[in-house]
């Protein structure tokens, strides 16, 4: 995890979720590149994030992209957040005794259907042998992990319009990265709506 | 670059092919992460029958905090895992071994129920368990506390991560465990009615909770009798966070960015009908439709390059 | 742990490795302090848990501690290394004040904690010190140290087994890192705020720290001092949290003009 | 220990009794020395250090983190010495501190960098300016910059081997102009023009080697510093936060200024873009 | 042979349950007693204070297990499979010896995977009662009386200066009962109460004796008070 | 202990790897040409463990040539990046894993963008304008920061590269030689550093050849243009 750096965060707000990551692709100490983001999106309101390993987020990307289309063949459907979430735990978990070093993070908004008209903002983290957490309120992972608890349990409140959610991710985010010298270089956040994705590159520290 | 075909052997169980690069890794690196652990009070007692005057039965409890390292990961995970409808099973140890080998197991005594025609006994989901812990040699880190009501009566074991198994009375399990034993130590008997029991396991994991730093947050109980399984989902909640002393919402706008990008999810559409027979008609308006949200629909725009 | 581990005549014990019994003198005994620094006070803050390993050994053990009427000490690490160093400080700062006839002076203070902890480099105190007060121009002062007593002067700072989560909160809050003025307001300025928006984060600190980290809880002391002249009755007026209670607290030596006041109240015991 | 004892050329003893040690200021007596260092009575006091403490790097798991340095650069010309540090103390991967003051100001006209151990710097940085006041008293002249880097050089060499880890500049300014001495822990002591030290100097060396000119002038010279630093602060992970920037003169040294690394980096990077699309609005002109 | 030693069988993995262990099996006249104390520790914890390590194989085979308590369990789990099987084949009972080798075949074979010392007890037509003893790594060796697991070290000399030939019953539940006792009071991973039980023809009884009952023994005048003989 | 770094400009990708070859302390040879063309507009620069490095640029060099042939077109650089970056996170998992790190550098000429990748021996990648590998990596990366700019013209980039080649030879201990390939519309050129003005020699190289050797296996999107030079 701490070979290459990252971490991401993702917060509930009111009728909305967010998701951000930082940018950074480093070898140890060395800062290789500065526009590694490790959030990507499944469907239209579904994104992820992987922080860890590099190259397995390449791999589990890859992996994850023909499962979920193999999904989407088998369903005639888009996978929902919980579902997604469950797809990534065996994924990890298949590899319980050479895990992928990768802790994912699974922000999205379940689209309404008959039996659920209302259905509440999804973020879910697992470890990196699959075990789901599915928050009320944050999650967090990557090297920055312990900064950002702090700052995110001291920063968040509840019921977040989509642009305050904004202001509060990213603030948690910055300022926990801003703390820990393997993450940084930038940092990018997703704000999901039920009509619109607004994704903004931050300005951050560049050290 | 070739593509073949071939008869792919169905892979069943874990899969190796990292061990070998991440224990290069782990010689190169440090800072591994760490996995969740539910660092735990888990405990079950058995109640009722004898002079107690009410059906006997075995009442689990667990506290809900899961740990990694010395951080909370999760301050309300569940830790009472559904097996069948009569065996409940409470798991300590490395969290994602509890929730994949109950999960498992469960559906294995769903079929061996179904091939049987009977509901499983609890022997039965006992011996799956240890079985399949046995063969991971203690490498599938869990630990659990196993109970529930079958044909032969109410009946509660311990497993361990090696595939050893008890049985007892009352039993206690995980970091917590020696805070809740205390407990039951002390006030046990055998024959308590249902409500004592229900007590006295929110006892015992009020013990951990409190005295334990690997446990914390609420109490989780079940209750499992012939008449069924009652799961009370934090039954207590003695950990709630207060109010913050300040509101940190920020001022919309303090946060600077460089770069933006809005991705409308509504597709506008205008319809324009043109013979007579959907005009106007009352009731039926347009409405903008979200796109994706179909089969077929792309995976969205790609981050690389 | 093995079967025969026990039976001294067990022939397999012939090849058993030897088992080595290091020297260890270090514990780990978690909990967090912090400090912060205001124009004419300086907050001084940490929980009352004393751990080890997934045991709480007291819930109340003081990480806090008054050296003079004008600086106040944290520590935090291995207790008894912490308790040691703070009796042996206390004792230097007495033996000061008898030879000086008068209390030896903040920035001084920083000086002899430096050198006292470098005198243990090769053995070091494995401990975390805050060391909080009112410098000798009046303005609130905060030093944080290292275990060999690298040291620097700051407007805030957590340290202990919770300051990773701590800390980046406080640059946020503390020194408003990240944060964009609003259009046509004056740039921030850290080390300004006020007395009662000090505490609320100090208290919302701790209350964080609890909820995530393991080794943080039972209760809170925050020592307040005050410089010169300022008035307490705005700090005495505060609404305080639910069963918070404040006193002041006595002055070491003769008394100056400024006034420590001790705030402690109950954290989640979990 | 007594070599080390005799190393440090004072006469001095343990502390016995608990009085002895509150005679004086700390590990310093009454007269000012080094009253020694208390070492863990076990075979090998070295190996115990290194199991707990990450003093010289070597165990990354050990419990005692120890704040550490990261980029310092000094180099020599025409009009002086320019000194430039960042501002950064990781323990781990933990940001420890974004303002450490990495320049050590050991009197009006010397001053000390710091790379390695923050304490070991800080703490016998501050001890060679008392050892230089000393002689400034005993001998009514300002001490040289080789002497006091001798004095340094010898103290820790005494301590080889102990765990000790500093690799510092002393940049002043004495009879022969302006000189510039390396000196580590591990006794070595080079005088040069142009030195980088700490995890992000090889990123610094990459901008000061292509820049670097004897004959630079002042402004140039501290942009030099500057940029390098902001160099090294991006690419290091173990360095950034800001850069405190030195100008050694003849009448002694000038604190020149403060930059934030990352507000630098973006300005640096507008500058290129101004520069880029100057330099093609007026291609389209000539066109 | 050369790298017999560096197969480390009596490692527990970690965290493993230990059964520390006291246990014995005695031949007499008719049939077998066997006996065990009930301690079974995870390092300093004790993981149950009642534990039965005297495990049903058979009608009249019993095994009195120590080690890992999560290896002698699956051993045990399966040599009574075979048993079963052996019953239903043959539509007799399996003998002591063959239960025994069926043992000794699993605990030889995967001996640098297993930490099992067990005895084997029990009746049967040809041999009466019988008594076997497969040490950790495997080996079978039929005696008159076996003891095992940790606390055995203590009690041999008792065993070896106390035992005669032609015990009746109760004298040997006695004499196994005294034994365990004595290994149970020096023996610091064996402990709680004493679980017994005589095999023969007729019956399997089991006899109980709680911790507080245990037999007494010299055990100094600063604990009981006052000269103490034996005084079961 | 190898180096190796990479710039891209406007239409082009520079790379420069060291020549050196050896073992443990000894150089056995300074001329070793550590840049593989692996493709009509492609090249691959590999550093890690000696024989590794061949063999993996041998095998990636086959493939390609394999898709090329068989589907008439090579394997533009995303998409080569991408298999070269399964190839070897494959590899870390298997028995002998290829210790081997890459800068792959190519100019696309599809849509006539140049291409740089940033690989190393666990399969991570990295999609930048300039990257350096080895002791590059914290000696000249710095120096490219500095010097390196957007659409940078084939002069300037090659007195940045110029810049990173001297700082090697000056702060790194061991003594490396270097050499370099051009990678642009027209394909590979290999460029001497020791001549005083390469770019014009390439030039003037390129202006040579243009109408006796026409490329007849890639389809150039820029035909027209090479038609009317």
């Amino acid at each position: 995890m701490e070979y290459n750096g990252g971490s991401v965060v993702a917060m509930i707000g009111k009728d909305c979720v967010a998701i951000a990551s930082d940018l950074r692709l480093g070898q140890q100490s060395v800062g290789v590149a500065m526009n590694f983001d490790k959030v990507f999106p499944v469907n239209d309101k579904l994104y992820y994030g992987l922080p860890g390993l590099a190259t397995d987020v390449y791999t589990l990307r890859e992996q994850l992209r023909f499962r979920v289309n193999m999904y989407r063949m088998k369903e005639e459907r888009e996978i929902t957040p919980k579902t997604f979430t469950h797809l990534v735990s065996s994924t990890l978990y298949e590899k319980r005794f050479g895990p992928y070093f990768i802790e994912p993070v699974v922000a999205g908004l379940p689209s309404p259907t008959e039996l659920d008209p209302h259905p509440k903002p999804f973020i879910s983290t697992m470890d990196t042998i699959g075990c789901i957490t599915t928050p009320k309120d944050f999650a967090v992972a990557g090297t920055a992990s312990n900064k950002l608890f702090g700052v995110a349990e001291g920063l968040w409140e509840p019921d977040l319009e989509p642009e305050d959610l904004f202001e509060t991710i990213s603030q948690t985010l910055l300022n926990a990265v801003d703390r820990d010298a393997l993450s940084g270089w930038g940092a990018i956040v997703h704000v999901i709506t039920h009509d619109k994705v607004i994704t903004r590159q931050l300005r951050a520290r560049m050290d | 670059m070739t593509v073949q075909i071939q008869p792919q052997e169905e892979a069943v169980g874990f899969d190796f092919s990292n061990y070998a690069r991440n224990q290069f890794l782990g010689q190169h690196m440090n800072g591994l992460p760490k996995a969740t652990s539910t660092g735990t009070t888990i405990v079950g007692l058995k109640f009722g029958g004898g002079d107690s005057g009410e059906e006997e039965g075995v009442c689990l409890g667990a506290d809900t905090r899961a740990t990694a390292g010395d951080i909370v990961a999760d301050k309300n995970c569940e830790k009472i895992h559904y097996l069948t409808p009569m065996i409940r099973c409470c798991g300590a140890g490395t969290a994602a071994d509890t929730e994949f080998v109950t999960n498992l197991i469960s559906s294995n005594l769903e079929l061996h129920a179904l091939s049987q025609g009977r509901p499983v006994r609890v022997v039965t989901a006992m011996t799956m368990l240890k079985q399949y812990l046995f063969r991971y040699q203690g490498h599938v880190g869990a630990h659990l506390v196993l109970g529930g009501v079958d044909s032969t009566g109410s009946h509660l074991f311990t497993i361990h991560a090696h595939g050893s198994t008890d049985k007892l009375p009352y039993v206690t399990m995980g970091s917590g465990s020696l805070a809740a034993m205390a407990v039951f130590e002390s006030a046990y008997k055998p024959y308590l009615k249902r409500e004592e029991a229900v007590a006295l396991v929110a006892r015992a994991i009020r013990a951990g909770i409190f005295n334990d730093l690997g446990s914390g947050s609420n109490v989780d109980v079940s209750i499992i009798t012939k008449a069924g399984c009652e799961t009370l989902r934090n039954y207590e909640m003695p950990n709630e966070r207060g109010v913050k002393s300040r509101n940190y919402k920020f001022r919309r706008g303090t946060t600077a960015w460089v770069k933006e990008n809005i991705r409308s999810l509504i597709v506008k559409e205008d319809v324009k009908i043109t013979s007579g027979a959907g005009k106007e008609q009352p009731g039926i308006e347009p409405h903008p439709v979200p796109v994706g949200a179909g089969p077929g629909g792309e995976e969205g725009m790609d981050v690389d390059s | 742990m093995t079967l025969l581990a026990q039976s001294p005549m067990s022939l397999h014990d012939t090849y058993a490795a030897p088992v080595e019994h290091r020297f260890n003198p270090y514990s780990e005994n978690g909990g967090t302090i912090l400090a912060i620094a205001g124009a004419d006070f300086s907050v001084i803050a940490g929980d009352t848990r004393q751990s080890e390993g997934y045991s709480i050994q007291t819930r109340y053990a003081r990480k806090v501690f008054q050296l003079t009427d004008n600086a106040v000490l944290a520590t935090n690490g291995f207790a008894a290394d912490g308790k040691n160093f703070v009796r042996r400080l206390k004792q230097s700062l007495e033996w000061y004040q008898h030879n000086h006839h008068k209390q030896m002076g903040l920035k001084a203070i920083a000086r002899l904690i430096q050198t006292m902890l470098y005198g243990r480099r090769f053995f070091p105190y494995y401990v975390y010190n805050i060391l909080g007060g009112i410098e000798e121009d009046g303005s609130g002062a905060v030093y944080s140290f290292d275990p060999v007593g690298s040291y620097e002067r700051e407007a805030c700072r957590a340290a202990g087994a919770a300051q990773a989560l701590v800390q980046p909160f406080l640059d946020n809050q503390i020194y408003f890192k990240n944060q964009q003025p609003e259009p046509g307001a004056e740039p921030f300025v850290p080390g300004r705020l006020p007395l009662s928006t000090v505490l609320g984060l100090v208290v919302d600190s701790f209350t964080s720290a609890t909820e995530r980290h393991i080794e943080v809880g039972d209760g809170i002391e925050i020592f307040i001092v005050m410089a010169k002249g300022r008035s307490p009755e705005s700090l005495l007026d505060e609404k305080l949290g639910e069963g918070m209670t404040i006193e002041e607290v006595p002055p070491v030596g003769e008394g100056g003009e400024e006034r420590t006041f001790l705030l402690s109240g109950p954290l989640k015991r979990d | 220990m007594n070599a080390i004892i005799q190393n440090l050329s004072t006469p001095s003893h343990l502390p016995t009794t608990e009085e002895d040690e509150l005679k004086g200021y700390g590990n310093l007596d009454e007269m000012g020395r080094i009253k020694g260092m208390q070492i863990p009575r076990v075979p090998d006091p070295t190996a115990f250090l290194n199991l707990y403490t990450d003093s010289m790097s070597s165990n990354p798991e050990a419990k005692i983190k120890l704040a550490h340095g990261t980029t310092t650069l000094a180099f020599r010309f025409k009009g002086g010495i320019i000194v430039a540090v960042d501002s950064r103390a990781t323990a781990g991967s933990y940001i420890a501190s974004g303002t450490v003051k990495k320049v050590i100001e050991i009197n009006p006209y010397l001053l000390g960098t710091m790379a390695g151990g923050a304490a070991d710097c800080q703490y016998w940085e501050t001890y060679l300016g008392m050892r230089c006041r000393l002689y400034e008293l005993r001998n009514k002249e300002r001490i040289s910059v080789a002497a006091a880097s001798k004095i340094l050089s010898n103290i820790v060499y005494g301590y080889k081997g102990r765990g000790l880890s500093m690799g510092t500049m002393i940049c002043g300014w004495d009879k022969t102009g302006p000189a510039l001495f390396y000196v580590d822990s591990e006794g070595q002591r080079l005088k040069g023009d142009l030195f980088s030290v700490g995890s992000g100097s090889t990123f610094a060396y990459g901008v000061l080697d292509q820049g670097y000119s004897y004959d630079l002038s002042d402004e140039e010279a501290q942009e030099l510093g500057r940029r390098s630093i902001i160099a090294a602060g991006h690419r290091d992970a173990f360095s950034g936060n800001t850069c405190n920037l030195y100008h050694v003169r003849e009448n002694g040294w000038e604190f020149i200024g403060n930059y934030d690394v990352s507000q630098q980096w973006y300005e640096y990077e507008a500058k290129k873009k101004a520069a880029r699309e100057a330099a093609s609005s007026e291609m389209a002109v000539e066109v | 042979m050369t790298n017999i030693n560096s197969v480390d069988i009596k490692h527990l993995k970690n965290g493993e349950v230990n059964l520390g262990t006291s246990i014995m099996a005695v031949k007499f006249e008719g049939g077998v007693v066997i006996g065990a104390d009930s301690r079974t520790t995870t390092g300093a914890y004790i993981a149950n204070r009642v534990t039965d390590k005297l495990t049903h194989i058979h009608d009249r085979v019993y095994c009195c297990r120590s080690g890992s308590a999560a290896d002698t369990q699956a051993v045990a789990d399966i040599v009574h499979q075979h048993c079963q099987i052996y019953s239903s084949l043959y539509g007799t009972p399996p003998p002591v010896a063959t239960v025994t080798s069926m043992f000794e075949k699993l605990c030889y074979t995967n001996k640098d995977q297993l930490s099992a010392g067990i005895i084997v007890a029990g009746w049967d037509a040809e041999a009466g009662g019988s008594v076997y003893n497969i040490p950790l790594g495997g080996g079978m060796f039929q005696q008159p009386w076996a003891i095992g697991g940790s606390g055995s070290t203590y009690v041999y000399g008792y065993c070896d200066a106390t035992y005669q030939d032609g015990w009746n019953e109760e004298e040997t539940v006695q004499f196994v009962k005294n034994t365990l006792a004595l290994a149970m009071s020096r023996d610091g991973s064996s402990g709680g109460c004493i679980r017994m039980c005589v095999i023969t023809k007729d019956k399997v009884q089991r006899h109980f004796i709680p911790g507080n009952e245990l037999p007494r023994f010299w055990e100094g005048k600063e604990v009981v008070g006052a000269v103490a003989g034996v005084t079961a | 202990m190898e180096c190796a770094f990479a710039i891209t400009g406007k239409d082009f990708v520079l790379i420069a790897s060291d020549m050196s070859a050896g073992r443990s302390i000894i150089q056995m040879k300074s001329n070793e040409n550590k840049i593989t063309p692996v493709g009509p507009n492609l090249a691959m620069a590999c550093g890690g463990e000696p024989g590794d490095t061949s063999r993996f640029a041998d095998y990636v060099d086959r493939n390609l040539r394999l898709y090329h042939i068989r589907n008439n077109f090579p394997l533009p650089p995303p998409s080569a990046a991408s298999w070269v970056r399964r190839i070897l996170a494959e590899s870390i998992r298997s028995r002998s894993p290829y210790a081997v790190n890459v800068l792959l550098g190519g100019f696309d000429t599809t849509t006539s963008k140049p291409h740089l990748y940033w690989l190393d021996y666990l399969g991570t990648k990295a999609d930048i304008p300039y990257a350096a590998q080895g002791v590059g990596m914290y000696v000249t990366l710095s120096t490219m920061d500095k010097w390196w700019y957007e659409n940078i013209e084939r002069r300037e980039a090659l007195d940045v590269l110029n810049k990173c080649v001297d700082e090697v030879k000056k702060r790194v201990t061991i003594k490396f030689d270097f050499n370099c390939v051009l990678i642009d519309k027209d394909g590979v050129h290999s460029l001497d550093l020791k001549s005083q003005d390469p770019i014009a020699e390439l030039e003037a190289k390129v202006a040579a050849m243009k109408p006796s050797d026409p490329e007849p296996i890639i389809p150039s999107s820029d035909a027209p243009a090479i038609a009317a030079a």
